[in-house]
């Protein structure tokens, strides 16, 4: 029995803690959140370098054949220092969506160029207007050509290519494809994002080739594997962002003075910081199963991953507004870091899907099968 | 208990709308949708000459102060009658509510005759300078220092959170005239030209992007003595004034985000079933309903108080309270209904122009602005309930022998 | 504009405020709570002498001819007070069940007796196994003979009768009844209730005779008024309860010392405080407007009821449980009256349905007949 | 991070489990319900005596005070076989956890030999005496004094809240021995024999009208110099010390009432639908269960940490204050739920034998006993983050000449 991390990944936690704690401060954050940037290239390139995109890809394809644990140690600290860089959507979605559905040729073409991070992806499921949650899905392909639009799709300027949810309109199910963004019939724009730091984008896709991704009328079932591994590595980095905004509320709060005395030395303040640690420590705690549900591919794993989701993200909004409520005033200022940990916590709660959706993923497993029901 | 009007009430109200019916008009849209606002304060300059030309300005003000020498309760019709339009007097609300109270109450009566006329026809924009950087929660924490100087007093320190500084020509300002004695007993307040050399303001830019609020710097600012209000050494007295005046001129339920969500909830489908429908959005509208209401029924109570001659107690803390934390949590539950297409800014994605993602924003300040919710329930518990202050450590000592932590 | 109550009711209310807490302490309360009583004999004569019973009652019936804001009035006494007599039982449910359904003969033959407090009245809708509030009723009542059983009943086994909600067989469809409860074929019996200071009885009705009140098949019309009103009333009831416990609270923790200091001036019991009260001054405000509407027979009733009902419900819950908070252990003690509000403030949450009920009545007014939608 | 037993662990799991089949019966409920318990305590002695002849009590202590000298992870995976079987030794759990620790912290190797070994086995009971009617959440504000009289101690003063006194035939009981002194210095530690004409025990009556704790009144109860427990003067050192050994005691997650509350769901169906079909339900019970898991995965970090040879901190608080607060919550929810017919008491009539209704009355004990919510958040804010004291009235004064308010 033994529900820690092992030491050899405390040791990777530790170095890229320690790697992003001097090279990814909120000034680098910010060089993306207030301009055009896609993402922070310099702190990518180095990522890249570090072998984080390959971590969790087997070695025969090119990666370091680690695995998801390692992962969420990693996810932890991108989480901690808000890192601008497309992780969720090329390392958590992409890559994994290659792993979990590709054929054999496809993994062998497409994961060693993500591991050495000669390529970026992301994917695109969501839509205005049909709800992938509940598996509609407007876009469609024929004849290996697809059409229509995606939005908001993450990185969408940014990355070379997408896995893209799309409706055979022939066999009237819906699948996976690979589409490469530079191709023909792709037009891609950004749209405004809650959090500038994580660029959303939009995609319009008039007769795009595409090439299927698994196997067909696979498109729900991956998506679901595939969403319950995103919602746990997400977790980690919500978790990992809550508890810097509430260390940036001990620290504000303990320097600052008001009424003659520190402002945590009040028991409001005191007790509203209690709160941000009660909701991370049953995060952080719903994470760890999750991680490891998730590196066992356990058959809990949709209960843990949506558990773990369900709790971070309460967690990760709780954090992050009241630490912005802690610091007063200069908690509303844009100079003050306080609303980077804020729309990053909009942004990642948002990104699978909503509470409602994670809360009905939850709920559906802890339904009975059998009907063994009294009558009240 | 009725809500109708007295015969010379209903009269006054009939003749205000066919005032409004020909000189503004009504509100395009069902419900107010947080937006940027280019160019208001020239339409509200303008708006409120003509609301000044034709008498209605500042209705319970004496007429020799500019006003109309009506009663509060003249003043709540006004503001419930033009609410139904599109207008906007926002920039004009603390300079009349909260700065004009006090000039009336402690200048001396030429400067009162000159001034606040043009204060209650908007000519001259006022705003009120209390917080400053080491002194939020804590105002009466304040460092500005107002120092007399043969017949004029010379102002230096800097002001923080101060609205609508930037379009001001006067302002009310707090500041501490002798910081060897206990902190409540060194302030005084003045008024101040702003248009003047030691007066700089400088715009805050907000987390949401906004820039509501400002910095003011004083670097040897000139004050007049004929512009101190009240006693010197009495500045927080003065202060209290202001603050119990503010509460007077809330003539409405302060915003709360309810109005939009039931808005979101009636008129807007996802998959094809109207939001009201699900059984969650229910569960959640019937409990912010019943603040919504409480607060605005509460709000009826105290104008029932006011018409009746009263002045609100600290009681009229509960709205702010309420509403700005509803406000956050209605902007995070519906930005969350939309799912990933929440996060989208874009104003012409989004049901109501993007209204609830500019809300996540702006919503915590509302939080902050005018008192925390922790500041709020203090008074509540103080003032109302009368429960004992927390022992003090900064009493009954000298004001620059406070810790400062620094 | 006047959204206050007038001189004379306040009046009214000082009246019952000085004779309630002279004659109704928390002993005359025990007296019912812990022992086999079904109401506080005494105080529910009194109660009748001064007329309370005969306040909204038309002076051609026999009553005092005031209107529902005396009514209300009173009703906030009541429930600072814990009164423990079948007020809402009988003044608020059976006798308005005559005024609103009954024939003239009905009103001449009932209203008078129950002015005059010579008997008292109760309600019987709620079943084990048929939610009232979704229509259903299944006991049942053919050729003037009722069968079934009723359950809870408050006060079912001091009333001399009850209106009860049955489903006319012959017709398909229900209406209420007036039945004698000392008649043959009812058996009455108490069950434990949450608050024995306010018993709860069953019927079971074996072909016991009824007479109908009011119009065949009219009984989901009257019950939904007469909730209206009846939630109302209880709101008040439950707001004078809420702000009781708010007193006591603010009274103990005044006086006792915690760490050399009183512990009301920690800033977290003065802030659970100001949350009580702000939840009670939400309830008091909206309890006004219920108040108003019942009083003008408004369009707004069925809103205004459910609102005043949804946050009284709210305030009464958290003052009286956090008033048991406030007190520390000794809260916790039967001897320490904590509890007698917490268990009132159950008894009236629950009376008339559940905050799930009333929401949904609350929300359903919300629903705009036509369908005016733009889509997501 | 495995969840898997190493060879050694899974052996001796393997042996439990095969002796609690032979010797306990499995539970018969699905879940936990809350119901009146008579005759429990005959059964839980007799049951641990079963456990002690076995070789099972106190798995972790060492042998010669009555344990089997092995590990805390034993002590764990006793603990997770025994919770499937219906056996009782919730009596036994404050002795054992916290007075047994701090008497083989600080008592005389003789008086170690002679007690432990009964406490061990459940032939001796004991509880732990440290509230006071004036010192609850502020323990050390206690006033049972001792006094030294040759040599022996004399006790006289109140306790109160304490468990299982009733049955009890020593305590751990904490005094103050010099009221002229700071508050946190004057307090001695001992043992004492309960069975003795100086000391009187009184059930308390709860608001539920169950009788789970007692009064225990000192009159010139003796104690032996031999018990005391620690320095004179450093007995808030060794409750402290008894405090973070109850840390260790808790084995599993405390009562929330998810359990049941998941059962209700899962399991009634109210009105032709199963109520975890409900929306509204639904989205509580995701709240619910994160919040659950949540508490039961944090137990796994600590309980890893124990087994590493850690002890854990004062976040252990967290699992207190949460599962108290959830457990009123759902009550609450749940009875609501029933509507009406949510206020009858009767068992035979609610699902779970009105298990909620129960709760409703007793959840408001859970989050007073071992400390309020508020002083959770105190410890939670000051030991874990470390954030600074309130201004301390009581601070470096003698004890009798802190303010009492009486």
């Amino acid at each position: 029995m033994n529900f820690e991390f092992s030491d050899e990944q405390k040791f990777i936690q530790e170095q890229a803690r320690a790697f992003l704690g001097d090279k990814c401060t909120a000034a680098q954050v910010r060089e993306v959140l207030e301009s055009d940037l896609t993402h922070h290239a310099g702190l990518w390139q180095q990522v890249i370098e570090l072998g984080w995109p390959a971590t969790a890809i087997p070695e025969e394809y090119g990666g370091l054949g680690l695995g998801y644990l390692e992962l969420c140690v990693l996810a932890e600290e991108i989480g901690r220092s808000l890192l601008p860089a497309p992780v969720s959507s090329s390392i958590y979605l992409a890559t994994e969506a290659i792993k979990l559905a590709g054929t054999e040729e496809q993994k062998r073409a497409w994961l060693p160029r993500l591991a050495a991070g000669e390529i970026t992806g992301t994917v695109a499921f969501a839509e205005l207007d049909a709800s992938i949650h509940k598996g509609q899905v407007a876009v469609e392909v024929a004849g290996g050509k697809i059409s229509g639009c995606k939005q908001p799709v993450a990185d969408a300027t940014l990355a070379d290519f997408a896995v893209v949810a799309a409706r055979d309109i022939a066999a009237d199910n819906f699948s996976l494809y690979l589409l490469d963004l530079s191709a023909e019939g792709v037009t891609r724009s950004g749209v405004d994002s809650l959090d500038p730091s994580r660029p959303l984008g939009k995609l319009e896709l008039k007769q795009a080739p595409v090439e299927l991704l698994g196997g067909a009328g696979e498109g729900a079932v991956t998506i679901d594997r595939l969403l319950n591994g995103a919602a746990i590595l997400l977790a980690f980095e919500q978790v990992g962002g809550a508890e810097a905004a509430l260390n940036m509320a001990r620290e504000y709060t303990t320097g600052r003075y008001a009424f003659g005395r520190p402002v945590a030395s009040f028991q409001a303040i005191k007790h509203k910081l209690a709160d941000m640690f009660v909701a991370i420590e049953l995060a952080r705690a719903n994470a760890y199963y999750g991680a490891w549900a998730l590196s066992t591919e356990s058959p809990e794993l949709p209960l843990a991953a949506a558990t773990a989701r369900v709790s971070a993200t309460e967690a990760a909004w709780e954090a992050t507004k009241e630490n912005i409520q802690a610091h007063g005033g200069m908690g509303f200022t844009w100079e003050f870091d306080c609303h980077l940990y804020y729309r990053r916590a909009q942004h990642l709660a948002l990104l699978l899907g909503g509470q409602r959706v994670w809360k009905n993923r939850l709920v559906e497993q802890l339904k009975p099968a059998a009907s063994n029901s009294h009558t009240l | 208990m009725d809500f109708n009007d007295s015969k010379e009430q209903a009269e006054f109200r009939a003749e205000v709308r066919a005032w409004l019916e020909l000189n503004a008009n009504r509100r395009a849209d069902e419900v107010q949708i947080m937006r940027g606002q280019e160019g208001g304060y020239e339409r509200a300059k303008a708006w409120y000459k003509k609301v000044a030309d034709a008498g209605y300005a500042c209705l319970a003000w004496p007429k020799e102060y500019g006003g109309a020498g009506l009663s509060q309760i003249h003043q709540v019709i006004w503001s419930q009658e033009v609410a139904d339009f599109d207008t906007a007097d926002g920039y004009f609300v603390i300079g009349i509510g909260n700065c004009g109270p006090a000039v009336q109450a402690f200048a001396p009566e030429e400067v009162k005759r000159d001034l606040l006329p043009k204060m209650a026809s908007a000519e001259h924009v006022w705003c009120q300078l209390f917080s400053e950087p080491a002194a939020g929660s804590d105002v009466a924490g304040l460092r500005t220092r107002a120092e007399f100087d043969g017949d004029k007093w010379l102002l230096n320190g800097q002001k923080i959170w101060t609205s609508g500084a930037q379009h001001s020509d006067y302002g009310v300002v707090l500041t501490r005239t002798d910081p060897g004695v206990s902190k409540y007993r060194g302030l005084t307040l003045f008024m101040i030209d702003l248009k003047q050399p030691g007066v700089e303001v400088k715009p805050i830019k907000q987390m949401d992007g906004g820039r509501h609020f400002n910095e003011v710097f004083f670097n040897d600012a000139v004050v007049p003595d004929a512009y101190r209000l009240g006693e010197v050494g009495g500045g927080w007295g003065g202060a209290l004034h202001v603050l119990m005046n503010e509460r007077m001129a809330i003539s409405g339920v302060q915003p709360n985000g309810f109005a939009q969500f039931l808005h979101f909830c009636q008129h807007t489908e996802v998959d094809g079933e109207r939001v009201i429908d699900d059984p969650v959005v229910a569960d959640r509208l019937a409990s912010w309903y019943a603040r919504d209401a409480g607060l605005r029924n509460a709000n009826w109570r105290m104008l029932t108080a006011i018409a009746g001659g009263g002045v609100p107690g600290a009681e009229a803390s509960l709205g702010k309270l309420v509403g700005a934390v509803m406000n956050q949590e209605i902007a995070n539950f519906s930005v969350d209904y939309y799912n990933e297409a929440g996060a989208i800014m874009d104003d012409t994605v989004n049901v109501l122009e993007g209204h609830f993602q500019r809300s996540v924003l702006f919503s915590p300040g509302i939080r902050l602005a005018g008192g925390t919710d922790e500041i709020m329930r203090n008074i509540i518990a103080e003032q109302v309930l009368g429960l004992p202050q927390e022992p003090r450590v900064d009493k009954g000592i000298p004001f620059n022998e406070i810790p400062t932590g620094s």
